[in-house]
C-alpha cells in the first residue's frame, strides 16, 4: 500500500453504470521494446469485457499490468475509485482482483479441493496457534471455507475430481479448476486469460456457460482475453481490440466486428 | 559513544592502516590469496563446464578433485612410475565420466535441476566411500617432485621486507592459465567445443551438429575430471591429499555465485575475489572476530552479493512471464 | 487388498478433512503408536532404545524440520546441522543460566532461538531461488559453526569447547544427564516427537501449510492469490528452523549427552538432507521412513560382518554404507524422485484399488 | 393416529398394514426416532435425515403445497433425479390426498408433454432449471398447470416467482401456516387419516415399447402389501441401506427406494450425481441392492477391462481365483457340500480377490441383490454369485407393483426367475403367456379403460405378454415376449430375444436385433460395445477414427462372427430352436440410442421402429448383397440433428446342421 497515491475518482460514467476499473494512458516497455503503448479503456461494474487481438498484441501484458505483476512506465490504473501507480500482486488480490492464466498455473502438487481452498487464503485469518492445534476456531474456519469451496465445486460440476491431484487431470478440467480457484477469492474483478484455449467444442460451451452464470449469479465483473471470435461475440458486453500494443477499437461486439481497423488487423489476418 | 567509535575505527580504518604499515606482508597475503583463488577458480571451472553443457550442478566436483589426486598418489605408491600413473589417472577419470553419463545422467534426462543436484550429492557419497575404501582415509603427500614440479621457493625483497613465492604456487598459477587458455581454444576452435557451446544454448541445435547429447555429457564430465586432476595435484602439493579438501571445495559454490554458473571468466574472477578477499579478511579483520573467519567469509560475501545482484556478475536479468 | 473401504462415508467436513480419513490407516497408526509407547518400553533392550530408537526419533524430527522447508515450501537448505546447533546451544545456555526452569520449557524456548536465526538466514530467499538459496544456507552453516567455536560464552568457556548436559528432572525423575535412563529419555523424546509431528501435520493441512505449498508449486500464482511471499517464506524458515532447533536440543540433551561443534557440521546437514530425499519430499511419513533408512541401514550394515564372522573394520563398513546410501539416493531419484513415502503411497493405492491396477 | 388396517392375504393369513405411506412416515418418526431415513451426498459429504427430520421436511413442504392450493385428487408431477426432495415430494403430495406422477427426467419435451397433459398435472416438482425450462416450454399445452417448484437454485433467478417457486420457499409457506395456525399440523395429520388403503397412490407411466405411454394406477393397497410381502420374503428390516440411482419414475425404484423403505424403515442414500454412483456406492456399501442386468453387465465389462491392464502375475492370480470361484463359489453360497480343499482355496481367493473386488464394487455388505427387467446372462449372473454376492433374479411388472416371481435364497438357477412371490398366483395360458393375480395388481390404466380391459380380466388376472412355463421345481422360466415369438418360413420357432440375449452376453456385443419371423432364415444387426472393443483395439494397435470406422473394421467382424458361430452351436444343441441359427449378420455403423428413438428410455430395443428405420439394411440381409449403403438421421446430445452415412458390410455364416438324432426327434 505504500506505493499507492490515492485520489478519489469522480468518474461516474454517462450511462448510469459505474466504472470498476479504468486504465489511463498506460505504457509498458521491456528493455526499450514497447509491449503496450498509451492504452486507455475502462471496465464497468458487472459487465463482461473482452480484450482481443492477434498474438503479441499485448493482451496478457495488459492483464499483468492490471493485477500488478508488471508496473507500467507511464499511465495509471484506477480501481474502485483509487488510483495506483505501483501495486503488488497480492495487493491486487486483496483488493478483489483475481485471475486465471493462459497456461494453467495450478498448484500441481495439490488436489482439486486444495487448489480451490488456496483461493480462500485471503479470507482465512486464524493464526499459527489455532492451526497447530487444529481445534476450535481454525478447524471451524477450515470447515466454513470448505463449505464455500464445495459450492464452487458444485457450480463447476467437478465433484468427481474433488480429491484428485490436479497434475494428472485433462487440460479442460484443469482450466475449470483454475477458474474455481479464482472464484474462491470472491473477486469483484476476474481476469481470464484465454479461458477456452485448447478446449474442444463441448468444453468451450461448458466454460462459456460457467462464465455467464458466474457473471449473472455472483455479479462478478469479468475481463477476458479470448481468441475464439464466436465465443467473444456471444459472451462479451464490450470488446477492446489491441494490435501491436495499441488500442485499435473499443465498443460492443457488433461495433467492433464492423470496425475497419479490426477487420484489417485482426479478422483479416485470421480469415 | 567512545566504545562505538573505537569499534568503528577497529573495523573500518585500523585494518587499512595495518595494510599500509607493512606492505610486504600485504603483498604476501595477496599472493597467497591469489594462489588459493586460482585453485577455487579451477574447481569452479569444473562446475561451470558441466553446468553449461547439461544444467547439472555438479556437487561432486570437490570430491572428484580429491579422488583424482588420491588415484594418482596411490598408483605411484603401488610402484607405478609417476608419468604412467598420471596417464592411468586420466584414464580413470575418463572411465568415471563415461559411467556417470551412462548410469546416472542418461536416466535423469529432463529432470528438474534440484533432482540432478541431489543425484550429484549421491554421487559424492559413492566416490567418497569408494575412495576411502580403496585408498584409505588418511592424508597422503602429493608426488610433487616426481611429477617434475619444483618444491623450492624464491624470495623477493621489497619494502624492507621479504615476500616468499613458493615455486609450486607459481607453477599452479601458470598451469591454471595454460589450462584456461586451452579450454578457451577448445571451445572456440574444435568442432566438439562448438557443439558444447551450442548445447548450452539449445539442445536441438547441438544435435544438428551431429554430436549426441550423451557424447557431449561424457566429454564435459571427462574435461572437468581433468580439471579436477590438475586442481588435485596443485592443491595436494600445497597441503596434503585428504578428504578435508572436499569441504573447502564447497567454497567454489560461493565463487560460482559471484561469477555466475555459466561463465568461465566469471569463475576465474570470482575465484580470485574469494581467494584474495578471504585472506585479506582473515589477516586484517580476523583478529576482531577471534580468527577463523576464512571458513565463512566466501559464503557471506556471496550472500551479500546475491542480495544486490541475484543473477551474478555476468548473468543476465530475466523477465518473468506469466 | 487390506484396505476395505466400502461403507466408510463422511457426514461432516471435519471427518472428511481428518488427518487419516481411512479407518485402516487409523488402525495402522494406532498399532504403531502402541508398539512405540507400550511394546518397546516393555521389551526393547537399552541398547536398542539408546542406539536406534532415540537417534531415529531425533533425526525424524530434524527431517520434518527440513522437509517443511524443502518439501513443502520448496526452499533448498544445506544448513540444517547448524540450525540444530543453535537449538542445542540455546538449550544449554538457557538451562545453565536458569537451572530451575523446567526442561520442557527450555526445550521449547530453544527452538525459538533457532527459528529467529532461521528467519535471518531466510531473508535472502525473497530475492534468491533454488540453488542460489542453497549457498546462503551454506553461509549460515559455516558462519554458525564458526560461532559455536569462537564464541566461548556459548559453551560457558569450557576447556573442552563442548557442551556437557547437566542433569535435569521432571517430577523428580532424571530425564537428562548421566542419571537419566535410556527408557526415560526415549519416552520423553517419543512424546515430544509425537506431539510435534501432530502439530506439523495440522499446520501443513491448514492455511499456513497451503500457503507454503502454493509458493512451492507456483510462486507467481500464489502471489496473485494474495499470498505475501515474505510471510510465506519466512514463516516456513521459522517453522522449519524451530523443528530443527528442538531436534538439535533433543539430540544433545537426550541422546549424545555432550557435543562439540562437529555434531552440527555440514556432514550432519547432508545426513538430514538424505533422509528427506530418500524418505520423500513433501511427506511427513517420509521423514520417519528416511530417518529409519539412513540411520538403521548403516547399523545393519555394521552388524553384517559380525554375523558372518568377518573381521572387517568398522571404518570399512562406514565406507560401504556411504556407497550404499549414495547408490540408493541415485536409485531413488531415477526410479521414484519422491522417495519411500511415494513408494508407500503407490503401494497403498495399489492395496486400496486391489485387485484393479488403478482406481476407476 | 396410526390406524392399522386388517387386510386379507390369501396365502399367508392376515397381515397388518397401515393405509398409506404418510401413515408409515408418521409411524417411522415415532418408532425409529434415531434412525437415519435418508442420506444425500451433496457438496462433498453425506447429509443425513433421521425419520423425525424427514417427517418435518415433508410436512413443511406438504403444508406449503396446501397453501398453494393443492387439493385431494390433484396430480403433481415429479421430474428429476434421485434427490431427497424428489422423494419427499411423494409423501408430501400423498399426505394431501393428491397423486404424485413421477416422470422420466430425461424424456424429451414431446414425450413429456403427453404425460403431463394426459395426467392433467396441476403442479410440477422439478429438479433444476433444465426441467423447469422443459415444462415451461410446454406451458400453453398444459392449461391446468398452476405452479412449478424447483429443487436446485442454480440459474433460477430470472423466473416469475409466482409461477416458479423454490422448494425452500414452499417449505417456508408451510412454516408460516403453522405460525398462523398451530393446529395446522394436527389438521394435516387428520387429512392423512382420511386416506383409505384403496385410494389411488401413484400413477406410473410405462414407457412401453410401442405406442403412447400408459399411466398405471397403483393403489395404496397395491404398493403397501407388495412392499410388506417383499420385505418379509427377504427379511428386510430397518437395518438395510440402499442406494437410489435408478429413474424415479420407474416402478422398481418407486418400490425399492420408497415403498419398501417406508414400510421397513430402512435408509435410502442418494448419490452426489449420476457420474459418481460407483464411488458413492463404494462409500455407502448398501446391504440391499437392485440393478437391471445392464448395470451388472457394464460392471463386469469394466472389471474385465480393468484387469487387462493389471500386471501379469496379478492378472494370472485373478483368473485363477475366478476359476476357483466358478467351481466352488455358488455351491458355498447355496450351502451345498464342498470339499475342505475347495473351501480352503475359496477362502484364499476371498482374501486375495473376491473380498477386495466386492469392496471396490461397494458390495461388501450386500445381503440381497436383485436383477430384473430383462434376462441376465447366465455367466454374468453366476460370476457375481460365485463371488459370494447373493444376487437373485426377480420377474416383475409395473402393473404388478413389481413382484410376480422371485428366487428364494438357496434356490437359484440362472435360467429361471424364481417362484411366485408371496400372495401371487401364476397361471400359464394356452398360448404360453404368463398370467398372474396378486394384491399388487394395478387398479387400471389412467383414462384408458380399453387397455385396462385387454390386460386385466374381470377376475383380476393380468396378462404379462411374456411367454414362459413353470419347470419341475416350480420355478418360472421366461422365453420371450409372447407376441415376439415368431416362425420362420419353414415352420421353425424363432424366439428373437432368446437369440439376442445369447449374443449380448459376449462383452464386445452391446445390442443385437434379430430378424426371422416370416423369413427364410434368421439374420441379425449387431451393435458393438465401444468400451470393451476400444480397449481391445488399443491393446491390438488397431487405429480408428470413429465408432463407425471401428464398427466396420474386419477384425471386429471376425470377433463378432466367432461369437455368432458359438451361439449357433448352442442353438443347434437345442432341438426347439435349432432352426433359428443366424445365417447372416451385419455390425451397425452407429450405436442404437434412446435419443434417436431406437431404444426406450429404459434402454430396450424398439423393434418396429428399427424395422422402419433400417428397412434397406434388413432387405440387404435377405438378399445376396455383400454390403449396403445407408444414410441415417441422428440427434446429437445438444438436440441438433444431422445425418450419418455408411456402407455396411454383411457377413455370411455357415450354420451348423442340427444332428440327425435331433432332427429325428
Amino acid at each position: 500500500m505504500s506505493a499507492t497515491s490515492e485520489t478519489v475518482a469522480t468518474q461516474a460514467s454517462t450511462n448510469g453504470t459505474s466504472v470498476l476499473l479504468s486504465v489511463d494512458n498506460v505504457t509498458l516497455t521491456f528493455g526499450g521494446v514497447k509491449a503496450i503503448s498509451d492504452i486507455s479503456f475502462n471496465i464497468n461494474k458487472g459487465e463482461i469485457r473482452a480484450i482481443i487481438g492477434p498474438n503479441g498484441a499485448g493482451k496478457t501484458s495488459m492483464l499483468n499490468v492490471i493485477n500488478g505483476f508488471y508496473h507500467p512506465q507511464k499511465g495509471q490504473i484506477s480501481y474502485k475509485g483509487k488510483t495506483r501507480r505501483r501495486m503488488k500482486p497480492y495487493q491486487a488480490a486483496s483488493s478483489g482482483i483475481a485471475r486465471t492464466f493462459q497456461n494453467v498455473a495450478l498448484f500441481s502438487g495439490m488436489s482439486t479441493l486444495d487448489n480451490i481452498m488456496s483461493g480462500r487464503s485471503l479470507k482465512m485469518k486464524r493464526g499459527l496457534f489455532w492451526q497447530a492445534l487444529h481445534v476450535g476456531p481454525a478447524r471451524q474456519e477450515e470447515i466454513e471455507h470448505r463449505a464455500y469451496v464445495e459450492k464452487i465445486i458444485d457450480f463447476l460440476e467437478i465433484a468427481h475430481i474433488r480429491k484428485q491431484p490436479v497434475g494428472k487431470l485433462p487440460y479442460g478440467l484443469q482450466k475449470r479448476v483454475e477458474l474455481g480457484r479464482a472464484m474462491a477469492m470472491e473477486p469483484e474483478l476476474l481476469l481470464l486469460d484465454e479461458p477456452m484455449a485448447g478446449m474442444n467444442l463441448e468444453e468451450k460451451e461448458d466454460m462459456s456457460r460457467f462464465v455467464l452464470d458466474l457473471n449473472s449469479e455472483f455479479g462478478t465483473t469479468i475481463a477476458l482475453i479470448e481468441h475464439d471470435m464466436g465465443v467473444v461475440m456471444d459472451l462479451a458486453d464490450r470488446v477492446v481490440v489491441l494490435d501491436y500494443g495499441q488500442k485499435i477499437a473499443d465498443g460492443t461486439p457488433a461495433e467492433v466486428q464492423s470496425n475497419q481497423n479490426v477487420i484489417d488487423a485482426y479478422l483479416g489476418v485470421a480469415s | 559513544m567512545e566504545a562505538l567509535s573505537i569499534g568503528l575505527d577497529a573495523f573500518f580504518l585500523a585494518p587499512f592502516r595495518d595494510m599500509f604499515s607493512l606492505p610486504d606482508l600485504l603483498i604476501q597475503v595477496i599472493w597467497e590469496g591469489f594462489v588459493s583463488g586460482v585453485l577455487y577458480a579451477l574447481i569452479a571451472l569444473g562446475f561451470v563446464l558441466i553446468y553449461k553443457a547439461s544444467s547439472v550442478f555438479n556437487f561432486a566436483q570437490g570430491i572428484m578433485v580429491v579422488f583424482a589426486a588420491l588415484v594418482l598418489v596411490s598408483l605411484y605408491n603401488y610402484g607405478v612410475p609417476a608419468w604412467l600413473a598420471l596417464i592411468l589417472t586420466i584414464g580413470v577419470m575418463g572411465l568415471l565420466a563415461l559411467s556417470i553419463e551412462r548410469v546416472i545422467l542418461r536416466k535423469l534426462v529432463n529432470q528438474h535441476e534440484a533432482i540432478l543436484l541431489m543425484a550429484t550429492i549421491g554421487l559424492t557419497l559413492i566416490i567418497k566411500g569408494a575412495g576411502q575404501l580403496f585408498f584409505g582415509g588418511e592424508p597422503k603427500s602429493m608426488i610433487t617432485e616426481e611429477l617434475g614440479l619444483s618444491t623450492g621457493s624464491s624470495d623477493w625483497e621489497v619494502f624492507d621486507g621479504i615476500v616468499i613465492f613458493q615455486h609450486i604456487d607459481i607453477a599452479a598459477a601458470v598451469i591454471a592459465i595454460i589450462m584456461v587458455a586451452a579450454l578457451a581454444l577448445f571451445f572456440s576452435k574444435t568442432r566438439i567445443g562448438r557443439a558444447l557451446r551450442a548445447v548450452a544454448d539449445d539442445h536441438q541445435a547441438a544435435l544438428s551438429v551431429g554430436i549426441s547429447l550423451n557424447q557431449i555429457w561424457a566429454i564435459v564430465w571427462f574435461a572437468s575430471g581433468i580439471v579436477a586432476l590438475v586442481t588435485g595435484i596443485m592443491w595436494g602439493a600445497r597441503s596434503d591429499v585428504s578428504f578435508a579438501l572436499e569441504i573447502i571445495a564447497l567454497k567454489a559454490l560461493a565463487v560460482l555465485i559471484l561469477g555466475g554458473f555459466t561463465s568461465v571468466p566469471g569463475a576465474i574472477v570470482g575465484g580470485l575475489i574469494v581467494g584474495i578477499g578471504e585472506k585479506l579478511f582473515e589477516v586484517y579483520w580476523g583478529p576482531i572476530f577471534g580468527g577463523g573467519v576464512e571458513a565463512w567469509f566466501a559464503y557471506v560475501l556471496a550472500l551479500i552479493f546475491l542480495l544486490f545482484r541475484p543473477q551474478g556478475m555476468f548473468g543476465e536479468r530475466h523477465i518473468e512471464r506469466v | 487388498m487390506l484396505y476395505r473401504e466400502a461403507g466408510q462415508f463422511k457426514t461432516t467436513y471435519a471427518d472428511d478433512q481428518a488427518l487419516l480419513p481411512i479407518a485402516q490407516d487409523r488402525i495402522g497408526l494406532f498399532i504403531i503408536l502402541a508398539i512405540a509407547f507400550v511394546a518397546l518400553p516393555l521389551f526393547a533392550s537399552e541398547f536398542f532404545l539408546s542406539s536406534i530408537m532415540i537417534p531415529f526419533l531425533v533425526f525424524s524430527l530434524a527431517a520434518i524440520g527440513l522437509n517443511i522447508l524443502m518439501g513443502y515450501a520448496g526452499q533448498l537448505s544445506l544448513g540444517t546441522g547448524a540450525f540444530m546447533g543453535v537449538g542445542a546451544y540455546a538449550c544449554y545456555k538457557l538451562t545453565t543460566l536458569y537451572p530451575d526452569m523446567s526442561i520442557i520449557v527450555v526445550l521449547l524456548l530453544s527452538g525459538v532461538f533457532s527459528a529467529a536465526i532461521g528467519v535471518v538466514f531466510g531473508l535472502p530467499s525473497l530475492r534468491i531461488k533454488g540453488l542460489y538459496l542453497a549457498i546462503t544456507t551454506l553461509a549460515a552453516q559455516f558462519f554458525l559453526e564458526w560461532c559455536f567455536i569462537r564464541i566461548g560464552w556459548l559453551y560457558n568457556y569450557n576447556d573442552s569447547g563442548a557442551i556437557e548436559v547437566p542433569t535435569r528432572t521432571i517430577l523428580g525423575l532424571a530425564v537428562t544427564g548421566p542419571q537419566a535412563t535410556p527408557l526415560t529419555r526415549y519416552m520423553f523424546i517419543l512424546c515430544v516427537v509425537t506431539i510435534m509431528t501432530l502439530i506439523a501435520a495440522n499446520v501443513l493441512r491448514g492455511r499456513i501449510g497451503r500457503s507454503w505449498m502454493m509458493i512451492r508449486d507456483m510462486d507467481i500464482a500464489a502471489e496473485l492469490m494474495g499470498i505475501k511471499p515474505l510471510n510465506a517464506k519466512l514463516s516456513a524458515f521459522a517453522f522449519s528452523s524451530y523443528y530443527c532447533g528442538v531436534a538439535g536440543a533433543l539430540m544433545v540433551f537426550f541422546w549424545l549427552g555432550s557435543a562439540e561443534v562437529e555434531a552440527f557440521d555440514i556432514n550432519h546437514s547432508f545426513l538430514i538432507l538424505f533422509m528427506v530425499i530418500i524418505g520423500g519430499m513433501g511427506s511427513l511419513t517420509g521423514c520417519f521412513m528416511g530417518a529409519a533408512f539412513i540411520w538403521v541401514l548403516p547399523v545393519i550394515l555394521r552388524a553384517i560382518p559380525s554375523a558372518f564372522d568377518l573381521n572387517l573394520l568398522a571404518a570399512t563398513m562406514e565406507h560401504i554404507s556411504s556407497i550404499v546410501i549414495g547408490v540408493l539416493i541415485i536409485f531413488f531419484l531415477i526410479v521414484e524422485p519422491h522417495g519411500l513415502a511415494r513408494l508407500w503411497q503407490i503401494g497403498k493405492e495399489k492395496l486400496r484399488t486391489w485387485p484393479f491396477p488403478y482406481a476407476t | 393416529m396410526n390406524k392399522a388396517v386388517e387386510v386379507q392375504s390369501d396365502l399367508t393369513g392376515n397381515a397388518q398394514a397401515l393405509p398409506s405411506f404418510p401413515h408409515y412416515l408418521l409411524r417411522n418418526a415415532e418408532l425409529y426416532r434415531e434412525r437415519v431415513a435418508m442420506r444425500h451426498k451433496d457438496l462433498g459429504i453425506w447429509h443425513e435425515w433421521t425419520w423425525p427430520a424427514l417427517l418435518s421436511e415433508i410436512r413443511r413442504f406438504s403444508l406449503g403445497l396446501q397453501q398453494l392450493g393443492a387439493q385431494p385428487g390433484d396430480k403433481v408431477a415429479i421430474i428429476g433425479g434421485n434427490r431427497p426432495r424428489m422423494y419427499w415430494g411423494f409423501a408430501a403430495i400423498q399426505a394431501l390426498g393428491a397423486i404424485p406422477v413421477p416422470v422420466y427426467a430425461d424424456s424429451v419435451a414431446e414425450e413429456m408433454v403427453y404425460v403431463l397433459d394426459h395426467a392433467e398435472i396441476r403442479y410440477a416438482l422439478c429438479q433444476d432449471q433444465e426441467q423447469v425450462d422443459k415444462v415451461l416450454s410446454l406451458q400453453e399445452k398444459l392449461p391446468g398447470l398452476q405452479c412449478l417448484i424447483y429443487d436446485e437454485e442454480r440459474g433460477m433467478r430470472a423466473y416469475d416467482p409466482d409461477q416458479v417457486r423454490s422448494f425452500q420457499s414452499v417449505q417456508s409457506l408451510g412454516d408460516q401456516t403453522v405460525e398462523r395456525d398451530p393446529s395446522a399440523v394436527a389438521n394435516w395429520c387428520d387429512g392423512i387419516d382420511r386416506i383409505s388403503i384403496d385410494d389411488l397412490c401413484v400413477i406410473l407411466y410405462t414407457s412401453g415399447t410401442t405406442g403412447r405411454p400408459k399411466g398405471v394406477m397403483l393403489s395404496n393397497r397395491n404398493l403397501i402389501l407388495t412392499s410388506l410381502n417383499a420385505n418379509r420374503f427377504d427379511a428386510l428390516s430397518e437395518q438395510e441401506e440402499t442406494i437410489a440411482y435408478l429413474p424415479l419414475a420407474w416402478v422398481g425404484d418407486h418400490v425399492f427406494s420408497y415403498g419398501q423403505s417406508y414400510t421397513a424403515g430402512y435408509c435410502v442414500c442418494c448419490p452426489e450425481s449420476p457420474d459418481t454412483v460407483t464411488f458413492d456406492r463404494l462409500e455407502i456399501a448398501p446391504s440391499y441392492f437392485f440393478a437391471p442386468p445392464r448395470v451388472f453387465e457394464n460392471l463386469l465389462t469394466a472389471i474385465t477391462v480393468n484387469m487387462e491392464d493389471a500386471g501379469r502375475v496379478k492378472h494370472g492370480m485373478f483368473k485363477y481365483f475366478i476359476k476357483v470361484a466358478n467351481k466352488y463359489g455358488e455351491k458355498i453360497l447355496n450351502g451345498d457340500s464342498v470339499s475342505p480343499w475347495g473351501r480352503a482355496l475359496y477362502s484364499v481367493g476371498n482374501l486375495c480377490v473376491y473380498g477386495p473386488l466386492k469392496n471396490r464394487l461397494g458390495m461388501t455388505k450386500v445381503r440381497v441383490a436383485y436383477t430384473a427387467g430383462e434376462a441376465i446372462g447366465p455367466d454374468i449372473f453366476r460370476f457375481y454369485r460365485s463371488l459370494g454376492i447373493n444376487l437373485k433374479q426377480l420377474y416383475g411388472q409395473t402393473e404388478a407393483s413389481v413382484y410376480i416371481t422371485a428366487q428364494p435364497d438357496g434356490e437359484i438357477d440362472a435360467n429361471t426367475v424364481g417362484t411366485p412371490s408371496i400372495d401371487v398366483e401364476i397361471d400359464i395360458a394356452d398360448n404360453g403367456e404368463v398370467l398372474y393375480r396378486s394384491p399388487g395388481v394395478f387398479m387400471g390404466y389412467y383414462k384408458n379403460d380399453e387397455a385396462t380391459n385387454s390386460t386385466k380380466t374381470p377376475e383380476g388376472w393380468v396378462h404379462t405378454g411374456d411367454a414362459g412355463f413353470i419347470d419341475d421345481a416350480g420355478h418360472l422360466r421366461i422365453i420371450d415376449r409372447s407376441k415376439d415369438v415368431g416362425k420362420l418360413n419353414d415352420g421353425s420357432l424363432f424366439p428373437p430375444k432368446y437369440i439376442e440375449n445369447k449374443l449380448k452376453f459376449f462383452p464386445e456385443i452391446k445390442e443385437v436385433v434379430a430378424f426371422g419371423d416370416g423369413r427364410d432364415y434368421v439374420a441379425a444387426f449387431v451393435n458393438i460395445d465401444l468400451t470393451a472393443v476400444a480397449n481391445w483395439a488399443e491393446r491390438n494397435n488397431i487405429v480408428y477414427g470413429s465408432y463407425q470406422e471401428l464398427a466396420a473394421h474386419p477384425a471386429i467382424y471376425d470377433i463378432v462372427r466367432s461369437h455368432v458361430e458359438k451361439v449357433n452351436a448352442d442353438l443347434a444343441a437345442e432341438s426347439r430352436v435349432a432352426g433359428a441359427q443366424i445365417k447372416r449378420f451385419l455390425v451397425l455403423h452407429k450405436e442404437l440410442d434412446a435419443d434417436d428413438g431406437e431404444l426406450t428410455r429404459t434402454l430396450k430395443v424398439r423393434r418396429t421402429f428399427i424395422v422402419d428405420r433400417y428397412g434397406e439394411l434388413i432387405e440387404a440381409l435377405y438378399s445376396d448383397k455383400q454390403e449396403q449403403f445407408v444414410s441415417t438421421e441422428v440427434t446429437f446430445e445438444d438436440g441438433r440433428t444431422g445425418k450419418i452415412e455408411a456402407t455396411v458390410k454383411i457377413q455370411d455364416i455357415v450354420s451348423n446342421q442340427a444332428s440327425a438324432a435331433q432332427v429325428a426327434i
